[in-house]
C-alpha cells in the first residue's frame, strides 16, 4: 500500500473506531446496537490489516478466540439470568427499565450491547485474518 | 402354579446357555447333560398336560397387540409333547452322530434354543405371541442349517432365511389387518367373533391369503417350497428333527392355529378361497411324489416325501371340518415319528459307510438288519398300508373330504400313496434282495452304535403303537378339536 | 399488471429469489453459488423487511409527539438473518478455500473428476 | 416446581455457555463428559417429572408471546429432548476413548464445542414455539454440523461438507421464504398465534398457505434427507468420524423433521392439512425413499455408507407417518425418530469400532468379525435385528403401528410399501450378521483398542426398553399431538 492511503487511514481509523463505539454504547436508545456497531468496530481493524499498517497492539487470533469465547460467556450469563427470571416469572432484580436518552440508566442492557460489539469485532477480525492467511481450520 | 407354563421355553434356554460356558460342561458330558435337559423339558410338558390343562400365563403385556401370553390347550400340548419326546430322542441320537460332524457344542447350543423356541410355538397364546416365537425360529435354525461352514451350507441358509423372511412379511401384513379389524389376536376356539361383524370382508379374504401364503413357507407349500430340499446339507439329526418335525410342523401347527382360532371355519368357508387354496395343496401333494420319484440323493428323496406329505396335512386345514382337522393333526404326529425313523435310518447309513446315493447302499440291508428293519416298518406306514399309523391318518382324511363333497380329493390321496409306495419301497427292496456293493465294508454288523440305534427303534415302536393303538390319541384330540367346530 | 406494481418490492424480491436459487442451482463454480445464496437470502430480507414497512412512519425509537412507528420485529428478525447469512457465508468460503488448496480447482465437476481420477 | 419446569431452557443456555467454556481448557473431554451427565441427569428428571403432565410453556424473557419466544413443553418435546441429550452424552462417552486415534488429539477440543453447540441448538429447535427462533437454531445446527464433519481434516469430508452447507442453506432459505409468507398472513411467529389467525383465513388464502406448506416441507425435507432431497447426506454421514456420524444420523437429521411435524400440528393443524394435496406430495416422496433408500443401501459397498443410505429410508418411515395426517401417524413419526435415533447412533458408533479395528472399510470385510467381537457383533445384529422388524424391537413396533395407522386412513395399498421396505432392510442387515459370526475368517486380527462397553450397553438397554414401553411412550405422544 502506498504511504498516502496508510496515512489517510492511520487518521481515519481512530474516528472510525470512536464511532463504532457510539453505535455499540448508544444501541437501546438509538438506532444501532451491538452487531452494527461491531462491525464498524471490525470494519476499521480490517482495514488496518488491509492497508499493513503495524501497532504494537494487535489483535492476535489466539486472542481474538479467547476474547470471544469470554464476551460470549458473559453475554451468556447475562442474558440467561434474564431469560431464566423471565421464564420462572421471579424478578429477584428489578431491572431498571430506562430513561430516554440516558445511557446507562437500562439495567443490563448497555452491558450486553457492549459485549456483543466486541463478539462481532473480534469474530470478523478472526474470519478475516483467517482467509488471509488460508490453510486453517474454521473455529468460529 | 400357571408360571410353570414358561418353564418349558425357558428351561432349554437356559440350558443352552449353560452348555455355551466351556468351562462347566466338559465336551464328552454334552450329550449326557442334552438328553438330560430334554428330558426334563418333556417331563414338564407332560405334567402341563396331564395336571395343569388350560392355565395360561401371561408375559408381558405392552399393549393390545405387543401382548405376549402362553396358554396351553389339547392341540398345542400334543404338538408340544410330541415335539419334546423326539426332542430327547434326537439328542441321544445327535450326541454320537454330531461326533463325525464336528462342532458338537455349538450344534447343541442351538439345538436345545431352537426346543424352547418350538415349545414357544405351541403354547402361544395369541398370534402375536405365536409370530414372534416364529420369527425367531427362523433365527435359531438358521446356524443348525449352516453348520457344516461350507459355501453350500451358506447358500442354503441364505435361501432358507430369505424364503422364510418372505413369509414372515406376508404374516405381519396380514396380522396388521386382522388387528385392525378385530383389535384382538388372541387364540379363540372357532375364530374371533368380532372379524365376522367386520365391514371388508374383502380385506379379510386378503388377510386370510397372506396369513396362509405367509405360514405356507414354512409348511412348504409349492412353489415356495425350495427351501426345504436345500436345506438337507445340515447334518442329518438337523434334517431329521427340524425339517420333518420342527420347523413344518410349525408351519403346519401355526396354519391350524390362524385357521381355526382367528378366522374360524364359517368365516374362511365364506370367503371362496377354497377352490384357489385346493388346487395349490393338491399340487403340492403330487408335485412332492414325483420330484420324490426323481431323487437319487437319499435325504433329497425324502424332503420331497416331507412336501408331498405336508400337503396332506394343509389339505385337511382347507377342508374345514372336524374329521379333516382330525386326520392332519394325527397325521402330523404319525408323519412326524415315520419321518424321524427314515431319517435316522439314513443317518446312520451315512455314518456307518458314508453313503449318500440310492444307487450305493444294494444290499445294506444285510449288513445292517435292525436299522434297515426299521426303515420298512417306517416306509409301510408311510404308505399308508392298514394297519399302520398313516393309514390311520389317511382314513380320517379321506373322511373328512367325503363329509366336505370333494370326492377327487380321495382320487389325488390314493395316487399319491401309490407314489409313496413307488419312491419308498424300491429302496427296502434294493437293501434286503440285491447284491452287496462291493465297496460297503465286509464287517458283520455294521449297525450303528447303541446310543443311535435305540432311538430309532423306540421311535420305530411308538409308529407301530400308534398303527395299532391310536385311540387315545384320538380321543384326546376329539376333544380338543369339537369345540372349534361347535 | 397493476397489481404487479403496487406491490413492486414484493416482485422484486421474488425476482432476486427466483435468481438466487437458480444461480445456486446451476452454477459448477463453488464461489458462485454461494454468491447465489447470498442473493437468495437478502431477497428474503427485503420481502421480510417490507413486511414491516409503512409508509411514511418512523423509526421505532420513542421521540416526543410521534405516534406512528414502523414495524420494528421484520427488522429485528432480519438482522438475526444477516448474522446467520454471514456466519454461513464465512464457513463455507472457508471450507472452498481449503477445497481449493486441496484441488486446485473451485469448479465442482472437475473436483469430482479429480476425484474419480484419482482414487 | 418452578425451577425444574423450566428445565429446558436452562439445558439450552448451560450447553451454550459450557461451550464458550471448552476453548479456555486443557483437558475438554473432563469437562465435557460430566457437564454433559449432569445435564442428562437433570433433563431425566425434568421429564420423568412432566412427561406425563399436561403441556405448558416457558416463556423466554420477560415478555409474553407474540412478542416473546415461547417454549413448549409437552411430551413430544420431552421425550425428543431426552433422546438427544442421553444420546449424546452416550457418544461423547464412548467417544472418549476412541475419537483421538480416528481424528487426532488437537481436533478433540473443536470437536467437543461444536458438539455443545449442536446440542444446544437442537434443543432449541426440539423446545420452541416460535419460527424463527426454530429457523436460527436450524442454522446454528447446521453449521455446528457441518463443523464436526470436517474436524478430521481430509479431501473427502471437506468436500462433504461444502455440499451439506450449500444444500443445507438452500434448504434454510426455503424455510425462512414460509416464515415470510406466513409471516405476512397473520404478522405472528409464534405458532398457535398463527393457528389461530390462520383459521379465519383459511379458505380465502388456500394458495398461499399450500405455497407456505410445499416451502416448509422441501426445506425441512433438504435438511432431514427426505428422499429426492437425500444426495448429501450418504457423503456427509460416511467422511465423517463415527462419533460424529452417530450424533448426525441419530439427531441432527431428527430435528428438521421434528421442527416439520411441530408446524404440521401446531400452525397448519389436522384439519388444515388434511383439506390440500399437501399430504398426499409427503406420502409419495417419503414412501419412494422407504424403498429406493434400501435399495441404494443394498448396493453399497462400505459399511458406513450402508447405514447411511439405510438412515434415508428410515427417514421416509418417519415422513410417512407425517404424511398420514393423523394423530397416530404423527406420534409413530415421533416414535420412530426415538428409535431410530437409538439405533443408528448405536449402529454408527460399532461401524466405526469395527472399522478402527479392522482398519478396513467394506462390510465384506467383517467376516467372523462376531467370533473376536461377540459383544460388538450381537448388539450390531440386534440393531439390524430392530431395523428388519424383528417383534418388540422399536424398528417392529413404529412398522406395527404405522401400519395400524396407514388401514385407519383407509389407505390399504400403501401397507405394500412398508412391507417391501421392510423386506428390503433384511436384505442387507442380515448378510452382516450372518457373515460376521458364521463365515470363516479371512485371518485378520483385530488389534487391541479399548472399546467402552458401558455405553453401548446402555444404548442396548435403551433400545429393548424403547421397544418394551412402546405402549406408554406412544400413548402419551399422541396424547400430547391432538
Amino acid at each position: 500500500m502506498t504511504i498516502i492511503v496508510q496515512n489517510v487511514v492511520r487518521i481515519i481509523v481512530p474516528f472510525i473506531l470512536i464511532f463504532g463505539s457510539y453505535v455499540t454504547v448508544y444501541g437501546h436508545i438509538s438506532p444501532g446496537g451491538g452487531f452494527a456497531g461491531g462491525t464498524i468496530l471490525a470494519a476499521a481493524l480490517i482495514l488496518e490489516r488491509f492497508t499493513g499498517i503495524k501497532r504494537e497492539f494487535v489483535f492476535s487470533k489466539e486472542l481474538c478466540l479467547k476474547g470471544v469465547a469470554v464476551s460470549l460467556i458473559g453475554y451468556g450469563i447475562l442474558k440467561g439470568i434474564a431469560f431464566m427470571e423471565g421464564a420462572l416469572h421471579i424478578h429477584i432484580i428489578s431491572w431498571p427499565l430506562g430513561k430516554p436518552g440516558e445511557i446507562l440508566s437500562a439495567g443490563i442492557m448497555p452491558v450486553l450491547n457492549i459485549l456483543i460489539g466486541l463478539i462481532v469485532m473480534m469474530a470478523f477480525v478472526l474470519l478475516f485474518d483467517l482467509f488471509n492467511e488460508d490453510h486453517s481450520m474454521e473455529g468460529q | 402354579m400357571s408360571f410353570i407354563l414358561i418353564l418349558p421355553i425357558i428351561l432349554p434356554m437356559i440350558m443352552a446357555m449353560i452348555i455355551a460356558q466351556k468351562n462347566i460342561i466338559r465336551k464328552d458330558r454334552l450329550m449326557a447333560f442334552a438328553i438330560f435337559s430334554t428330558a426334563m423339558t418333556s417331563l414338564i410338558v407332560f405334567f402341563i398336560m396331564f395336571k395343569l390343562p388350560g392355565t395360561s400365563l401371561p408375559i408381558l403385556h405392552v399393549n393390545e397387540f405387543i401382548d405376549i401370553r402362553l396358554k396351553g390347550d389339547g392341540l398345542g400340548f400334543i404338538f408340544a409333547g410330541l415335539a419334546s419326546i423326539l426332542w430327547t430322542l434326537t439328542s441321544a441320537y445327535a450326541g454320537v452322530y454330531m461326533k463325525h460332524e464336528g462342532k458338537e457344542r455349538y450344534f447343541f447350543i442351538f439345538f436345545l434354543m431352537t426346543e424352547g423356541v418350538t415349545m414357544g410355538i405351541a403354547l402361544a397364546g395369541n398370534l402375536f405371541t405365536l409370530y414372534a416365537f416364529y420369527e425367531i425360529l427362523t433365527l435359531t435354525t438358521f446356524p443348525l442349517v449352516i453348520h457344516a461352514g461350507t459355501k453350500e451350507a451358506l447358500y442354503s441358509g441364505k435361501k432358507y432365511i430369505i424364503y422364510s423372511l418372505f413369509g414372515a412379511t406376508l404374516i405381519l401384513f396380514g396380522m396388521m389387518i386382522l388387528f385392525s379389524a378385530a383389535q384382538s389376536l388372541e387364540f379363540t376356539a372357532g375364530g374371533l367373533a368380532q372379524l365376522l361383524k367386520y365391514g371388508q370382508p374383502d380385506l379379510l379374504a386378503g388377510a386370510f391369503l397372506a396369513l396362509f401364503v405367509g405360514f405356507g413357507v414354512k409348511a412348504a407349500l409349492v412353489p415356495l417350497h425350495s427351501w426345504l430340499p436345500a436345506a438337507m446339507v445340515a447334518p442329518t439329526p438337523v434334517s431329521a428333527l427340524l425339517h420333518a418335525v420342527a420347523v413344518v410342523k410349525s408351519g403346519i401347527f401355526s396354519l391350524v392355529r390362524m385357521t381355526f382360532f382367528i378366522f374360524g371355519p364359517a368365516l374362511v368357508m365364506s370367503m371362496h378361497l377354497r377352490a384357489f387354496l385346493l388346487s395349490i395343496v393338491l399340487m403340492t401333494i403330487v408335485f412332492g411324489s414325483f420330484m420324490a420319484l426323481h431323487q437319487t440323493h437319499l435325504k433329497k428323496r425324502l424332503a420331497y416325501s416331507t412336501i408331498s406329505q405336508l400337503g396332506y396335512m394343509l389339505l385337511g386345514i382347507i377342508l374345514l371340518n372336524e374329521d379333516a382337522l382330525l386326520g392332519t393333526m394325527i397325521h402330523l404326529i404319525n408323519h412326524a415319528l415315520i419321518k424321524i425313523v427314515l431319517f435316522f435310518c439314513v443317518g446312520a447309513i451315512t455314518y456307518s459307510t458314508g453313503k449318500k446315493y440310492i444307487y450305493e447302499i444294494g444290499g445294506i440291508g444285510r449288513k445292517m438288519p435292525v436299522t434297515m428293519m426299521c426303515f420298512s416298518v417306517a416306509s409301510i406306514s408311510l404308505i399308508g398300508i392298514p394297519p399302520s399309523n398313516g393309514f390311520v391318518s389317511k382314513w380320517f382324511l379321506g373322511l373328512g373330504a367325503m363329509s366336505a363333497g370333494q370326492t377327487l380329493n380321495i382320487v389325488i390321496l390314493l395316487l399319491s400313496a401309490f407314489l409313496t409306495a413307488g419312491y419308498l419301497l424300491p429302496i427296502v427292496v434294493g437293501a434286503f434282495f440285491t447284491k452287496t456293493a462291493s465297496d460297503i465294508a465286509d464287517e458283520e454288523n455294521l449297525d450303528p452304535p447303541k446310543a443311535m440305534l435305540i432311538p430309532i427303534v423306540v421311535i420305530t415302536g411308538l409308529v407301530i403303537t400308534m398303527g395299532i393303538f391310536p385311540n387315545p390319541v384320538i380321543g384326546y384330540l376329539q376333544v380338543a378339536i369339537e369345540k372349534i367346530f361347535l | 399488471m397493476t397489481i404487479l406494481f403496487d406491490n413492486f418490492i414484493e416482485v422484486a424480491s421474488i425476482i432476486l429469489f427466483a435468481i438466487g436459487f437458480t444461480t445456486l442451482l446451476v452454477h459448477n463454480n463453488l464461489i458462485k453459488k454461494i454468491i447465489g445464496l447470498n442473493i437468495m437470502d437478502t431477497s428474503i430480507f427485503l420481502y421480510f423487511i417490507s413486511i414491516g414497512y409503512i409508509d411514511g412512519a418512523h423509526a421505532p425509537i420513542f421521540t416526543e409527539g410521534v405516534t406512528n412507528y414502523v414495524n420494528p420485529v421484520p427488522s429485528g428478525l432480519m438482522l438475526t438473518g444477516i448474522v446467520v447469512a454471514v456466519s454461513i457465508t464465512a464457513f463455507a468460503l472457508a471450507l472452498i478455500i481449503r477445497l481449493h488448496s486441496i484441488y486446485g480447482t473451485l469448479e465442482l465437476d472437475e473436483i469430482m473428476k479429480i476425484r474419480e481420477d484419482g482414487i | 416446581m418452578n425451577i425444574i419446569g423450566s428445565t429446558p431452557l436452562l439445558l439450552i443456555l448451560l450447553l451454550l455457555l459450557s461451550s464458550f467454556t471448552l476453548p479456555f481448557l486443557k483437558n475438554p473431554i473432563k469437562f465435557s463428559l460430566p457437564v454433559l451427565g449432569a445435564l442428562t441427569i437433570l433433563s431425566w428428571i425434568h421429564g420423568l417429572l412432566f412427561i406425563g403432565g399436561e403441556e405448558y410453556t416457558i416463556q423466554a424473557g420477560h415478555f409474553e408471546a407474540p412478542f416473546g419466544i415461547m417454549l413448549r413443553v409437552t411430551a413430544v418435546e420431552i421425550a425428543i429432548g431426552l433422546l438427544f441429550m442421553t444420546i449424546t452424552t452416550l457418544v461423547i462417552w464412548f467417544s472418549a476413548s476412541q475419537f483421538h486415534r480416528e481424528v487426532g488429539k488437537s481436533q478433540q477440543k473443536t470437536f467437543l464445542i461444536l458438539v455443545h453447540l449442536l446440542v444446544a441448538s437442537l434443543l432449541g429447535i426440539v423446545y420452541t414455539q416460535d419460527l424463527f427462533n426454530g429457523y436460527v437454531f436450524i442454522e446454528v445446527s447446521t453449521l455446528a454440523a457441518c463443523g464436526i464433519i470436517v474436524v478430521k481434516n481430509k479431501a473427502d469430508n471437506i468436500k462433504a461438507a461444502v455440499k451439506y452447507l450449500i444444500l443445507s442453506s438452500l434448504g434454510s432459505g426455503l424455510i425462512l421464504m414460509g416464515i415470510a409468507y406466513l409471516y405476512a398472513l397473520t404478522g405472528y411467529l409464534d405458532m398457535t398465534f398463527i393457528h389461530e389467525a390462520l383459521i379465519p383465513i383459511a379458505s380465502e388464502k388456500s394458495r398461499m398457505i399450500l405455497i407456505s406448506m410445499v416451502l416448509f416441507m422441501t426445506g425441512a425435507g433438504i435438511k432431514s434427507a427426505l428422499f429426492p432431497l437425500h444426495i448429501w447426506l450418504p457423503d456427509a454421514h460416511t467422511a465423517a468420524p463415527g462419533a460424529s456420524s452417530a450424533l448426525l444420523s441419530g439427531l441432527v437429521i431428527k430435528a428438521p423433521a421434528i421442527y416439520f411435524l411441530k408446524i404440521c400440528v401446531l400452525v397448519y393443524g389436522y384439519e388444515m392439512i388434511n383439506q390440500t394435496a399437501f399430504l398426499q406430495l409427503v406420502l409419495l416422496f417419503s414412501g419412494t425413499g422407504m424403498i429406493v433408500g434400501s435399495l441404494f443401501a443394498r448396493s453399497q459397498k462400505t459399511l458406513k455408507r450402508m447405514i447411511a443410505y439405510s438412515s434415508v429410508a428410515q427417514m421416509g418411515y418417519i415422513f410417512f407417518g407425517i404424511g398420514l395426517g393423523t394423530p397416530a401417524g404423527m406420534a409413530i413419526a415421533v416414535y420412530h425418530m426415538i428409535g431410530h435415533g437409538v439405533t443408528k447412533a448405536t449402529l454408527f458408533l460399532l461401524a466405526s469400532t469395527f472399522i478402527d479395528k479392522l482398519g478396513k472399510k467394506d462390510s465384506a470385510s467383517l467376516k467372523g468379525v462376531g467370533r473376536e467381537m461377540p459383544f460388538e457383533m450381537a448388539i450390531f445384529s440386534l440393531c439390524g435385528f430392530s431395523m428388519v422388524g424383528i417383534p418388540i424391537l422399536p424398528g417392529f413396533i413404529s412398522k406395527w403401528n404405522l401400519a395400524l395407522a396407514t388401514i385407519e386412513t383407509g389407505q390399504v395399498w400403501l401397507l405394500a410399501i412398508i412391507l417391501v421396505s421392510s423386506v428390503l432392510n433384511a436384505a442387507y442387515y442380515f448378510p452382516i450378521t450372518i457373515n460376521g459370526f458364521f463365515s470363516e475368517e479371512d485371518g485378520i486380527k483385530p488389534n487391541n483398542n479399548p472399546v467402552a462397553k458401558v455405553p453401548l450397553g446402555i444404548l442396548t438397554v435403551l433400545l429393548v426398553m424403547i421397544g418394551l414401553l412402546s405402549g406408554p411412550i406412544l400413548s402419551l405422544i399422541e396424547k400430547a399431538l391432538i
